[in-house]
Formats: structure tokens, C-alpha cells, sequence
């Protein structure tokens, strides 16, 4: 994984021309899957994800919940969303995604307002270009909004990292291949509590706190292209 | 179709829609032969080797490829490998599920992987590196993300589409990237049977009143490459014959129109 | 698979003297599975296959259909059934052979009549030697019916196929290998109804209707040969 | 023993059946060591390299040979290869399934191959093509087709008669096709405990009140190779000598019978 | 499997020094599992295995008898217990050993004492050094004995073998690899019944009978550690 | 934490625990940031080319290793490969399930993983024999054989003793054996979230109370190699920093005592 890339350029940019707290190009469009309850796909940088949302009653019966729903989350990959072809099934990381993004939603659906309910939640990554996992979270929270469960807030999702001896924000796939650190994260924006935290790799102490920082900093703007998916299907249906 | 979705139609629209088709018209309007609107969107994941996302009316369906070296069968030293896999996402139908493919998802694979490598599109003799160790293998993955209905004919468009873009690392064997060799354009069309009808590029309602399914894949040659009766229900001679011209016509139109 | 074998010898016939609508020879016997509801023996050429049927309650309850029966038919071939030696367990081959047969012997059955139950049809495929699908479907039918399972009509299967450039019918293991189509198709003879087809190779529209219609003049014999093992068994179960 | 079948025998039959027994004969009329008929066919399957359908009564198993090129094990570099296995197939019984084998399946074929091994019946150092590189494989696969009890015996026979016709594919290294060579003749006499005698074999109605069951595989050389208790219950020592002095006895004969 | 390792001594010993008819060292210890219903820990030698019980209701309900107990043994291998890395979960051989381990226990359980209940006996190889299947019984049996489940009798586990064409008790590595033949066997002290026999190698019928006497002799001693390991653990509750 | 273990713990002890934990004393007595009794058994698995027994309290871990030799990865020919893997065995609890790893199991596999491989603790540079073909494959195994909380820290104990007692069998080779080079010690410390809490090593009934949980893994470089926030429940960054702090203390103190 070592490498000699040389990540930042002279002129303080990244590889693609970014400042250090620059994050790449989002696009979140919900109502992406006609059969769902709710469905969002985002581009994130050249990632493409597309989230799905089932609301049904839990199946088989003693497996539900009398007082609160359960909520699966499955991240999954497509054949041709990596370099090398990936096998369909899950894997040790793709199931560890899952339990973790299956966490941060339990932390802000309502479960109480929907027992014996099971929301499931189906990630499809059919391109993937880094930081999969929190532009996973932040669709998949779009979906479960767009299907209307109760949400105490959205999550947002976002990385920071170490690359170049610098903290950088929304690690490049080079920057995550060949940087020091990476740190996913996730948030409720209302009350910046941490739904979902991530790391590996080599920071200090103070380095850390920089890369935190530099995602507070970023939260507001990716929660409100949040907003916006969700709106902009409003103004669509009340046009009609 | 889908296992326990029968249930969905109520009798009266059951009967409305058999009532409307007997007269050569369907619920959403259009002739017993004619496609919903299709929307190919060519080269949809730059990563990949090639690519096309589909969309017949609201199925959808992603198809995109991998190819990488590995080793050819022991019978063909000389030949490549071509695999391809459907996926029907759990994301597509609420009663699809997660885990090994399923034995509708199997038999949708090998019914649009029969009719592309027999009509010949590729030639695998071309996609040999080494003689009887290494050859290029092209993996189609094909996504299933919202199912309504004609799988297929939405599958093969996609893997068809694809493969006609596909290019060929060749660069990582120190020499030129090239386009994947296609000698063909095969076109699978799927018939249901409604009451007495055949009609086209059924909807998922349509495939859940249906009474028998049969896909005719034929190339630029007119030839019949694949074909496959699938599901419970009967066909009578005649009906085959008839879904066989049906198929050769619209797939003459469908080729002039997405093929060039 | 492309090889310059001569399928037809230039007085017109079959690598392995048979005239191009000449059939194999076919044996069936029932009754050979004793524990089963219902069994039968085929021998189609060098092809050995057994099926034998168990009709019972369907479980688990949540899976019984309250008006009808459930079919399930499992192809399964030996693993010294073939060329190489077969991995036991389904593969994407078997599991498709296992839909369509499914799928054809549902069509004959009278489901009404069963409500609740399911109708186990297991297949195992002993000796391979081409065709073994509609031979299995059409040993299939003959367990059917010997366990007593109402019946439209039996399933006959056949195949025809194209080798050597012409029209051939039953096609040869050589045949199936070298050939340029195979056609399987089965029928149920009284209303000549198709209930499985499947192509695969290279034929024009005329060669499929010779093709067809040469399996349309074969199947009152395979009928017949059904026919007979039932009787033979009522026969000999008067005569005890 | 199939797990739920108990039920199936009634308590008077059962009585009947311990009573008759007592008194040396069984409800079919034959003594305690005698077997049903045997009927042996060899080269079943004329494809295989070495197959045989055994019939013990109504128990029907069939056993086939594959041989093929294939890397030796790292600690036998020096040896070929023989993997057995018996499949009882769902149709065999109603309450075998579909799917991996389970552990009754998997206990026989140990106990099977187990015999076969240990009597060196197969001489695995002339199996080798190049040493630590390739050696000839033989896949013994066994398929129980009807299941009326005593398939360890059934099975040992078939798999013994299967190896002692099998042919190497000599010929595709360019050399000749060459007759295994076989150096014992390993019979399995099964035993089953019903009130206090032992009994050969148990139709499956007597395995199902059996309360013991026990195996001895034993060559001509008179040692035993294989022994194995299975299912629960208890047997004294007095009753396991019985039972070897009695597979003795019936080995000698059956190899008399069907081995020359 | 052949070798030239000399196993028997000129001065008639065994390699490590042991007589024909000696024991290697045992050592079994309750308790040692503390969120189980009993446990027992065995040093068989270089063998360390352990040993949890589990009584509960049987899960399914429709798994259930309702005359009495289920039991279930489920015999398993850590990754680091043998020479070459083990993979995780059963295989053809733990299968086995599985069977005839729960074969053996349910002969002694007095099951109708538990109606619908399972009783789970979980066992873990963490060293294996010859003779895992008796040891292993050895300590399930104490572990059941620990959690309070009725027993007719304990089970005592022990082998014998032919090594360097000598009968010798409790084979070592060396001689179960390299020797003639292995005899595992286990027995109720109290009425001498055996309850798991299993042969494989080549002994002569007079071979067996020395080998069964020479195990029969050896039972008491380790029948006597395994009482001494229950009572210990009494004396200490008592003294607590 | 075991799905449906919740309901073991009444209201009132519920309560109780929490009302203690603000007070800064658990019920058993220890301070927020105490570690339970903790005893490590070095080369418990004499076999093995590296092990360790930890016991944390009633929690109770094996690791173990193998060193073999084995390919390396495609992208990584010039390094040696380790991988690691817990198993939460049935016996260590009655949630606990025989099968394939759950997620649970999985996860902490992964983050105790992360801790040790992102501290480079191994130079897996020195464990090439042949570039690109052969290199020493370190497999990690870790049993939980008794499962009373906080298995995080246990097994990155275990496997951490292990790994420095390890010794690679380069006698294969026709070489010496040789001690695994080590770089660093890896601390993971967990903490728990109780009320408005956090405390360290978590017995399995505080786990049950818990509502958050956050593992930091630092080498003795005193910077974070691996952070996991697991279960349900949320965290404020001044927590998290806290967290971090205490995590440095701790894992200093631990490495003082445990590894010089």
C-alpha cells in the first residue's frame, strides 16, 4: 500500500485540484426506485449509490418487536463498482458496514412509533471512488425520509483523513489507497452528536481534533443538499 | 413473476385489463406489440470495462463489465470466457431476497447469456493471451433495481449495449487498449399470453394475469439463437410461430433504432 | 466446442446409424423405488435416469397453498454420471433444468385436487448421454402418474436439434456437443400443448418448423412406450 | 436410523417382532444371520471406470467410479488418491433431504471408506503419475436409491465390486488403460441389537426397534480393519466378540460368493 | 502414513518413555465456564480441550419431544489446536466425532427426566495431541455431571492401539500416526457397558481382545479423576 | 451485545447501576476507568507458534497462532500477509450461535485487526521468502470461550502477547526459527457510555445498560491507529476526546505492566 505518490501538490492543492478542506460534488436525487417506499441515489465525486427503503411488518413473527422496529441496513456491491471484479455476496467488510450504518439510523428512526415493524434498508453501491460508507449513511437517510418514517434527525455523512502529512477532507480514492489516515463519521446536525466514527491508520491526538473540525465545518452543506432532494420531490408533486 | 404478487390485481382489473387486450388495446394504452419508452444510457459507470443503464418504462436495470486474465476452461484452450450473472436486487421487488440467486434470477441469466453466445456476438477465439493459460475473461453483471416486468428483453438491451462498448485493457499487458470484437446484435423479445393474446414487453401487472411466457432471441441474420418458455402455461404451435415473427420484427426495429 | 467431426455420413446418416428421424431406443419401467408414492426407471439411449415422487402435506404450514398443490422437481445427477466427474449439489445448469421441468409437470397436474400438499418429484440422473431433460421429464410424468397423482394428460418430452447442417431428431451426445442447435420440447400429446421449450445454437425459422414437426410425429411413439410401463404394471399387479 | 420413523412401527408389531427373534427367527422367516437376497450388477454404468448396483432386499444403492489426474496431498506425495462418498438421496426415504449431507450420511461413508483403506485394499503408491505432482484420483461416489436398512453393507459391497472392475484411463497420458490393482477384499458385516440377540442385516422395520448397532469390516486375511458403534444403546464386550466371530463368518462367505 | 519410526524401544518402552499399558497424565477441572450451565476442563496429555453444557428448552417448539431430552454435541477444532491451520466450522471428521460423541452421552443422560429440553454440549479442541474424541468425552460427561443433568452413569473415555506391533494403551501422536491401528472406546464404569467402539487399522481378532482388556483395566483410574474433579468442586463450594 | 439479553437485567438493579455510576463506583466497586483482575497466561498453546490465555474477570479469550507459508496478494507482492479472526464460540454464551461468524463477531475481528495493523506492530516487509511467490502467512485465531463484556480489549491482549512471543519456523526453510520482528504494542481500550458516563472494560451486565460504546486503539507513539463507535447511541466530539485521553492513559499503564 506504500507508495512515493505525492498527494499534496507544491502548491498546498490535492491530486485533483483540491484545497485541503474542499469537499467533491454531491447530487442526491430521491423516488429513484418505483416499487420502494422510499429511494434516493446519490453521486458523490464518481461514486454512484443508490439507497432503497422497505416498511413492512416483520417477518417471522416472533422475530418483531412489540414495542419498536428493527432496522436493517444491507450495503452491497455491484460486480463492476471496483477495480478488480467484485464477487456478489457480503463480505467480512461489506458486513461490517452494514452493522455499522445499520447503527447510525437506529439512532435517529423513531423505532417506538413503529412496532413490530421491520425497515429495511438496501444500499446498492454500483460505483465507488472512496467514502462509500458516509455517502452511503447520507442516502440512505434520504431514502428513510423519503419514505416517510419518523426521524428524529437526518444523518450526514462525511470523511476526513491524513494525506501528504496533511489533514485533508472527503479523502480521494488515492488519498484513502496511499494517505495516512482514514476517518469516517457520521452525525445528527441538529444536535452534532456522533452517530458513527471510524478510524484507521496513524494520527495524533491534535490531528484528530483538526479532521473533526474540518467535518463540522463541512456537515451543514451536505445536510442541506439533503434537504433540498427531499424538497425539490415536494415542489415536483405539488406541480403536478 | 414474482411468488405471492398474484394476489395484488383484484378480479376486476384482472378482467378489465383480459377485456382490453382481447381488444387489441392495453391498460396504459399502447398496441399489444409495442415497448414502453426506452431510455439507454450508455457507459453509466466510467469504471467499469463497459456499461449501459437501461430503463423499459420503470424497470430498471444496470449492466456493466470487468474484464481481467485468468484462465480458460479446459476444453476451449483457445478460446475466452464470457460469465454472465443477473442480479435481482432486494431493492427491486418487495419479495426478492437477499442471498444466492434465486431460481428465477438463474434462469433470467442463462436465458440472456444463451441468446448472446450463440448468436456469436463475441468472438472468444480473439480474447486469447496465452494459449491454454491465460485468456480475457469478460464478467457481465447485470443489476436488477426496480422490476416492472420483461426483465429479459431489459437485461440483454443492457448486456448487448455494453458489450458493444466494451474495451479491452490491453494497455496492462504493455500494449494498446482495443475495442472487444462484436459480430453481432442479438435482440431477445418476450411474449406473454393474455386470454388469447400475445403481447410485448409486458408490465409487471401484465406478467402477473399471464398465462405462459416464451422469449425468442434473433440476430441481424434472422436466425433464431435462444429461445426459452418459461413459467406454468401452454402454448400451442401456432403461438410459437406467431411470437417467433413477432420477435424477428421487433427486433429489427429495435436494433435500426438503439444499434445503428 | 467447434471441432471438424462429420456428423452426417454421405449416405445420409447418423454417426451412429440412425436415420436423421430415427429415435434411440427407450425403456421404461415403475414401481423401482420402493419407499416412494410413485417411481420410474428410464433408459434412453445410454441415458440412465430414475424419479420418484412423494406426495405429502406441504410444510412448513406457512408455506401450504390452501386451494392447491405445490410442485417441486429436483434434477440431481450422480457424480459419475457424466464425462467428469460431477461435484454433487445443485449447479446454475441443474437448477435451471429443475425450474422448467417443475414448471412443465405443474401445467398437467390437477393441482385443485391436492389442496395443501406438496408433490416431491426427485430426478437423479444415474447415466448421461444427451437429452436428458425431456427424458427426465418424460420418466418424470410416468412416476407422476404412478403415484397416482391426477393428471391432465402425461408430459412426453423430445428433442431435435440441427447437426451436420441437417435437421436431426433426438440428438447424440455428439450431436448436442459438435451440432449447431438443440431443441428440446415437451407436450402433452392429447391437445398438443406446449409446456416446455427451450433453443439454443443457430436455426432459421423454417429449420425450427421441420424441427418441431418432426418432434410432433415422434412423440405418439415415446406415448405409447409411457403407456405401456404403467400398464405392464397393472398387469402384473392383476396377475399376483 | 431416520429420525422420526419410530412412530411408523406399532408396539404390537414391535413385540412381535422381539418375540419372534428370541425365538431365532425374524417376521420374513430368515435366521438371525442370514441376509436377504443379494443381487449384484456389475458395470451398471458402462461410462464410469468401475460401477456395480447392489440390491440387499429393497435397499438399492449404486456405486460409480471417476478417475482423473489430480495434485497429491502434501504429506502423501507419493500416493494417489481415493475420496468415497455415499449420498442418501431424497428419494431414497421420506425423511432424507435434499442438500448437504448430513451427519448419518457423512458416518457411513467414514465408516465405509474407512474399511476399504485400512484393509490396503487399494494400493495408492502405484497410483502415482509424478511423484508430489500428479496422481490419479478415484471418486467413489455411492448413491443410496431405496433405503430398507443396512446401508453400510450395501454400500461396502458396491464400492469393493466397483474397485475391483476398475479400469485407470492409462490411455490419456498415451499409455494403456490398466486394471486397478486391488489387494484385499474387505466385506462389512453389520449387526444390530434387538432384546438380546444380534441380528445381520436389519430390514429397516428391525433397525427402527433396534437398540445397538455395530460394524466390523474384516479381510481375508482375517483382521479387522473398521469397527464402528453407531447410534445409542450399549453393548457388554461378550456381545462385540460375538459380533466379530460373526462377520468373520459371513465375510468369509459372501467373498466366497461374489468375489471368487 | 508409513514411516520408519522405530515406536517400541529395544528396552520394550514407548517413545516418550511410557510403558505398554501406561496413561499419559490427566488433569480435569470444573467450572470453568462461567456463563454455562456446567463445564469441565480436561490436560489429556498435551490434549486441552474444554467442555460447556447448556440445558434449555428446545427451540424450535416443533423440535421439541415431548417425552424427553434432545442432546447435542457439537465436537470443534480451534484454528491454532493442530499442526496445520484449521479452518473454522465443521468438517467431515468433527461431523463424525460430533455423532458419535452425542450417541455416547445419550446412552448414559436419563432423558426422560428432561422433557423438551436440549441439551447442548459444546466442545473445544485448543490442543490436539492423539486421542481428542475420548478425551473429549471424558470431559463432556463431567460437564454434564456439573450442570446438574441426570445421569445414569459417567462416561470414561480411553484408546488403545497397535504401534510398532505392540498393543499399547492411549496412543501417543507419534503412534497414532505412524502405528498399526487406533481402538477409541468408551464405557459405563458401573455396568461395563460400551457405548462408543470404533477400529480403524489392522489387529488381529486375538490383537482386539488384549486391547480391550488392557482398556477395560485402565477405565477405573480415569473414572476416579473424573469423580475427584466433581468433588473438589464441591469441597470448595462448601468451603466457601 | 447479545441481542435478547437485555430483559436479564431488572429496572431497579437498572437503576441502581446507574445511579452508582454517577457517583463514579460500579457495583462491583471498581473507579470508572478500573480494569477488572487481569490475568495472562503466555504460551498457553505450546503447539501453536505463538498464543496467549487472557482472562479479564469472568471474560476469558485464547489466541493462537500459525505460521505458514503461502501466497501473497496480487497488490502486495513484497509483504507477508496476516489475518485475523475471532470466534465468539457457542459456549461462551447462550446467544451465541454455531455457524459462520455473525456481524458481531466480525466487527470485532476487524477493529481489533485495524489496531494492530495500522500501528505497523508487524513489519510484514521482513516476512518475504520469495517476492511475489512465497511470503509467511500469520494466522491470528482468537476463541472467546467465556463472554462476560468487553471482548475488544481482551482479544487485542491475547493476540497482542501472542504476536510478541511468536516465533516464525524458519527451520522449514533450512533456516533457524526466528522471532517475529515487533514494532509496537497496541493498546485497544473500550469505553462505555452509562448515563452521562463513560467507564472502562465493561462487565457484560454493564454492556446491557449501556448506550454507546467506543473503542480507541494507541501504540505507544501515543497516537490513534484504529477508533470504532459501535451500537446504537451517540456521542459528543467532547466525549470522544475524552475517551482518547483516557484510552492514552490507560493503554500506557497496561503497557508498562504487561509488555516491560
Amino acid at each position: 500500500m506504500e507508495s512515493n505518490i505525492k498527494l499534496i501538490t507544491d502548491d498546498g492543492l490535492r491530486l485533483d485540484g483540491r484545497a485541503l478542506n474542499e469537499m467533491r460534488p454531491i447530487k442526491i436525487q430521491t423516488g429513484v426506485v418505483e416499487k420502494a417506499d422510499g429511494s434516493a441515489y446519490i453521486e458523490w465525486g464518481a461514486n454512484k449509490i443508490i439507497a432503497a427503503v422497505y416498511v413492512r411488518e416483520a417477518y417471522p413473527k416472533h422475530a418483531q418487536n412489540i414495542d419498536r422496529a428493527i432496522v436493517k441496513a444491507r450495503y452491497n456491491m455491484s460486480g463492476y463498482s471496483v477495480e478488480e471484479r467484485k464477487r456478489p455476496g457480503p463480505d467480512r467488510r461489506t458486513m461490517e458496514i452494514s452493522k455499522v450504518v445499520t447503527e447510525a439510523l437506529e439512532s435517529t428512526i423513531v423505532l417506538e412509533k413503529l412496532p413490530r415493524a421491520e425497515v429495511d434498508v438496501f444500499i446498492q453501491v454500483l460505483e465507488a471512488d472512496a467514502g462509500t460508507r458516509i455517502a452511503s449513511l447520507t442516502t440512505a437517510s434520504v431514502a428513510v425520509a423519503d419514505a416517510g418514517v419518523p426521524m428524529r434527525d437526518m444523518v450526514v455523512g462525511c470523511t476526513a483523513g491524513k494525506a501528504g502529512g496533511k489533514i485533508v477532507l472527503d479523502l480521494s480514492k488515492d488519498e484513502d489507497n496511499f494517505g495516512e489516515a482514514d476517518i469516517p463519521m457520521a452525525i445528527l446536525p441538529r444536535t452534532k452528536k456522533i452517530v458513527l466514527l471510524q478510524l484507521d491508520g496513524n494520527v495524533s491526538q491534535e490531528e484528530f481534533d483538526e479532521a473533526t473540525s474540518m467535518m463540522m465545518n463541512a456537515i451543514p452543506r451536505i445536510s442541506e443538499i439533503q434537504r433540498n432532494a427531499l424538497m425539490s420531490k415536494y415542489n415536483v408533486e405539488e406541480g403536478e | 413473476m414474482p411468488m405471492d404478487s398474484n394476489a395484488v390485481i383484484s378480479e376486476i382489473r384482472k378482467n378489465f385489463m383480459l377485456e382490453s387486450i382481447k381488444n387489441g388495446k392495453r391498460l396504459d394504452g399502447r398496441p399489444l406489440d409495442e415497448y414502453r419508452e426506452i431510455k439507454i444510457t450508455e457507459n453509466f459507470i466510467p469504471k467499469s470495462a463497459g456499461s449501459a443503464m437501461v430503463e423499459l418504462g420503470n424497470t430498471k436495470v444496470v449492466a456493466g463489465l470487468k474484464i481481467e486474465q485468468g484462465e480458460p476452461f479446459d476444453d476451449t484452450p483457445d478460446n475466452g470466457v464470457m460469465l454472465l450473472n443477473i442480479e435481482l436486487l432486494p431493492m427491486a421487488f418487495p419479495t426478492f431476497e437477499s442471498g444466492p440467486p434465486s431460481e428465477q434470477a438463474i434462469e433470467y441469466s442463462r436465458v440472456v447469456d444463451r441468446g448472446i453466445r450463440e448468436s456469436k456476438m463475441i468472438d472468444t477465439s480473439k480474447l486469447v493471451i496465452e494459449s491454454g493459460k491465460n485468456v480475457w475473461m469478460i464478467f457481465v453483471d447485470i443489476d436488477v433495481l426496480n422490476y416492472d416486468g420483461n426483465i429479459i428483453d431489459a437485461c440483454t438491451l443492457a448486456a448487448v449495449t455494453a458489450l458493444k462498448n466494451a474495451v479491452i485493457p490491453g494497455s496492462k499487458l504493455g500494449e494498446k487498449d482495443f475495442k472487444l470484437p462484436v459480430n453481432a446484435t442479438p435482440v431477445a423479445v418476450t411474449m406473454w399470453k393474455l386470454g388469447d393474446e400475445l403481447i410485448c414487453d409486458a408490465s409487471l401487472e401484465e406478467e402477473q394475469v399471464s398465462t405462459g411466457r416464451i422469449t425468442v432471441t434473433i440476430s441481424e441474420d434472422n436466425n433464431i439463437h435462444a429461445m426459452q418458455k418459461g413459467e406454468i402455461g401452454e402454448f400451442s404451435l401456432e403461438e410459437i410461430q406467431k411470437a417467433i415473427k413477432t420477435s424477428s420484427n421487433i427486433g429489427n426495429k429495435l436494433r435500426e433504432k438503439y444499434f445503428r
